[in-house]
């Protein structure tokens, strides 16, 4: 998964629970993204008519390219991110500073 | 993802922590649909009961939502495999 | 509660643990269910106007109605899913497979 | 929900657990009025000040929400206590 | 923060986790009051055309004085809640009572 | 928040839970900056690449969220600042 760009430095024998931690905050980084990309495509090619179940041609040729669309998007606000604030991630995203 | 580098301990652990985040996937997955298709499908309150209409609307967007997950998951998984293989 | 499905085969003395597991996970169904129809039926019953504070007569009544439709609505999408793919929990609802 | 299989030990740990996720799901609840009920009502940003009108539209919204929520949950209450009876 | 008028007990030496669980919980709430100020004073300052990166003028006084108006708007229905019923955070906000 | 009355231990353990907070609440913010602008600047699917006119509103958006949030975040800090001052 290549949303961040982090490296983990292992630990050999039992359980690296850092390692476990970044894992976890991981897999739910990638659930989240999945889930808005459901969701932003499904507004964007479903008809909500709902006159059959299928995906017809329209609607599945725009799901491919809207989740295509999605990663380059994802990918331009990144890089930004990153070019605007080399460290917005240590501030919070310009946001609250506890 | 990539858990190659894991040990055995704590390939175990994160296999029960991905089972359980998918019963809870799962889980919200389900109440998301419902709420999302009885949005679309059910606007008449003059009946307590679905309507047949109503009825055949959310078997529809059900099924239409499932397979809209599943197709943005297949593309995900390429999109994925593709953005590990070149910069790493 | 009947959303699932679920048997829970007990232990006998001290906490167990996996059964507390899943009693908190269906807690917290429950609750995201609940306040999805809050949701839900505000948006179908409640006039965004609030010329008063007071539910009036065609706002209760949609309320109850709606509250209805959605367990049926529920109760259908469950049968669904059952009978799409028995096994929809264990894949993650055809989502990522990680 | 039944916990009645529980033993003593799990019902007071479950006790905990319930208390701690009401008073959590209480702030959620709050919250989302207050943002729910700001977009009604709040349209006129000539002022940083609550109009008397704006006013009374949250005081409004606030109430109709509660009870609105607590309407919800009667019936809530009794579809499950249905759901729960015929099946199981 | 002041969402709340908790007052904390201390204790001295050790870490007393109920006080930090407490403090967790208001930090939790700060954040979510925060993200959803985000939200609504976007919806309502921020133009979606985008034809630049900067916010203008108009948007800028906007968000200043939406800022405000949402405090003012959280703190009458804190009152409210409080009036209506004083014990209403026991009871769960007359939702679900397990 | 003031944590002045907590001791040394607390701070501590405080300080990496904020900081696991950071991280967490800078990744929601990444998603849904992401989500929000892909909603309002792309709305052609005729193809699967980014239009230059799609990602330069993509790029505007997002400086324009970044900017939103940190004129928001002052804004709060004094508004708290104040709401702590006068009733406590």
């Amino acid at each position: 998964m290549s949303f961040l760009g982090r490296g983990s430095s292992g630990a050999s024998g039992g359980v690296n629970q850092e390692r476990m931690e970044m894992a976890v905050q991981e897999l739910d980084m990638v659930t989240d993204v999945f889930n808005r990309i459901v969701n932003a495509c499904h507004n964007k090619c479903i008809s909500t008519r709902y006159a059959e179940g299928d995906l017809n041609k329209g609607e599945s040729v725009c799901i491919d390219r809207c989740v295509s669309k999605f990663f380059e998007a994802n990918k331009k606000v990144g890089e930004r991110l990153q070019s605007v604030g080399a460290n917005a991630g240590q501030q919070g995203g310009g946001g609250l500073g506890f | 993802m990539d858990f190659s580098q894991f040990n055995s301990a704590e390939q175990a652990q994160m296999t029960k922590v991905i089972e359980k985040k998918q019963m809870q996937d799962f889980l919200r997955m389900y109440s998301n649909l419902v709420e999302r298709c009885f949005t679309s499908c059910c606007n008449d309150f003059t009946s307590k009961a679905l309507s047949s209409k109503e009825e055949q609307c959310m078997i529809n967007c059900a099924d239409k939502f499932l397979k809209h997950s599943e197709r943005v998951g297949a593309r995900f998984a390429e999109q994925n495999a593709e953005a590990m293989g070149s910069p790493k």
